[in-house]
């Protein structure tokens, strides 16, 4: 995974399948990225996932709980058919903005900076 | 019946994507479509990490049975773990249940939501059977 | 031992690679090289061929099973038939030895080629195990 | 597969994995070549081909063996590395021509015509 700051917006270039066997090395990534940075909004990539299963959907949201608290947004992008399966059955396609690129969820979130 | 297979893997982590892609090997014979796979792979991530994770409570030394079956029309698939069993399996299947609180209480829902029909056995202290059956659109 | 696990499936020629996928994907797990997963994918393919081919007769109703072991640098795959067994095994395991003249004769020769050791064990009218070992180069 | 012939060479392009599920119909389609085409020698092209194992071999060497009595040549082309290594350990690059292309084995074999 390749984490980007871009002003108060997280990208989290996600990869590979994500399921029980990369789920704690993605939450410690995650959260100690959100430790570090000053970041207020959440963007999750998924161009480069190709599987993900409850087990990663609970992480990402866990995030965004995290975040949601303090006026947070959650973004996604780069949806496959299985991964934007998952998320619509979780509901994530409810709580979350869909954007075309990070590029433009970084611009649209971060207030066009 | 046209083929079967039984696969027995440690509670591991890296397994469940052993257990996804033997199963998808296994159902791509009968060229399903791609959508039907994922399918398959889905609710087969779910019922292994469920045996996993709540059957052995993390544990990395149970074993953990995978069983699938191919017919005509139709794949069953059945995951079975030696785990500490579901007290309220009618329960366990509500959306949104989880007796763990970092877990979205989802994973029976997705089974629910790729399989065509879903049952699980259950005895406390014993274990955990869960039994998925998906129809195959024809396109012959 | 890092991981194991053991899969079963009718003897069907369409098996073959099922059991190379799993394999594979076990495999996998700890980074090997291509080409080792490439030695390991087609020693698996001619041990499973035989059991189905010569322990079988290609009837479809036998039971195949495949174990796998995984240690931090090696890995150790058996492949078990319960078929018509080998009368001599060092006979066997000569190159261009086939006693079917079908064949090449060089299955045992490829796994001696693809693995680092290879052994099999057979009883006349019981069946066969053979048991191959590969040390993955190390990288690290 | 697709089969091919120019002249007096055939070529027959393999495709996937060719094992013990595939070697019945590929032995049959072969063969069922063979008698149809007024050809006589054999082109290989493994560009499709992944892998293929022993009981994959021994219907491409029979096939060939069926035209060597009548002084049919032996081409290969398009050798993936672990295609390449069982033909190697098989002995049959010893015994084939190997090509750069399918078209280069025609003009080669077919005498340029
Ligand atoms: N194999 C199992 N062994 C024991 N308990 C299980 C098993 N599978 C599911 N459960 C129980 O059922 C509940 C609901 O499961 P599920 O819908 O998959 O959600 P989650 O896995 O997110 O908790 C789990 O929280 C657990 O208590
Ligand atoms: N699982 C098995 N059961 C019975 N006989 C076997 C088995 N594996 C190998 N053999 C015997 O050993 C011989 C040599 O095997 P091998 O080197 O793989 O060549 P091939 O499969 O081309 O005959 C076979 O022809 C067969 O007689």
């Amino acid at each position: 995974m390749e984490i980007d700051s871009v002003g108060e917006v997280m990208v989290a270039r996600l990869q590979g399948e994500i399921d029980l066997k990369v789920s704690d090395a993605l939450r410690e990534a995650l959260d100690g990225a959100l430790e570090r940075l000053p970041v207020r909004h959440l963007v999750f990539d998924f161009e480069c996932v190709s599987f993900i299963d409850s087990t990663g959907l609970g992480v990402i949201l866990g995030r965004y709980k995290k975040v949601a608290g303090a006026g947070g947004k959650f973004g996604v992008t780069g949806l496959h058919p299985p991964v934007r399966r998952v998320l619509e059955l979780s509901g994530i396609l409810r709580i979350a903005q869909e954007f075309n690129s990070p590029g433009e969820a970084v611009r649209m979130l971060g207030g066009g900076a | 019946m046209l083929n079967r297979f039984r696969l027995e893997f440690l509670s591991r982590p890296e397994n469940v994507g052993l257990a996804r892609v033997t199963v998808a090997a296994f159902a791509a014979q009968v060229d399903p479509t791609l959508e039907e796979l994922d399918d398959i792979k889905g609710a087969v991530s779910e019922a292994v990490a469920n045996a996993i994770i709540h059957g052995y409570g993390n544990s990395p030394d149970g074993i953990v049975v995978v069983e699938g079956v191919l017919y005509g029309d139709a794949i069953e698939v059945s995951v079975e773990d030696s785990g500490k069993g579901i007290e309220n399996v009618a329960q366990a299947m509500e959306p949104e249940f989880s007796t763990d609180p970092e877990r979205l209480g989802l994973g029976f829902s997705f089974m629910h939501a790729f399989m065509d029909s879903i049952s699980a056995d259950s005895v406390p202290g014993r274990g955990t059977r869960v039994v998925m059956r998906k129809q195959f659109a024809s396109r012959h």
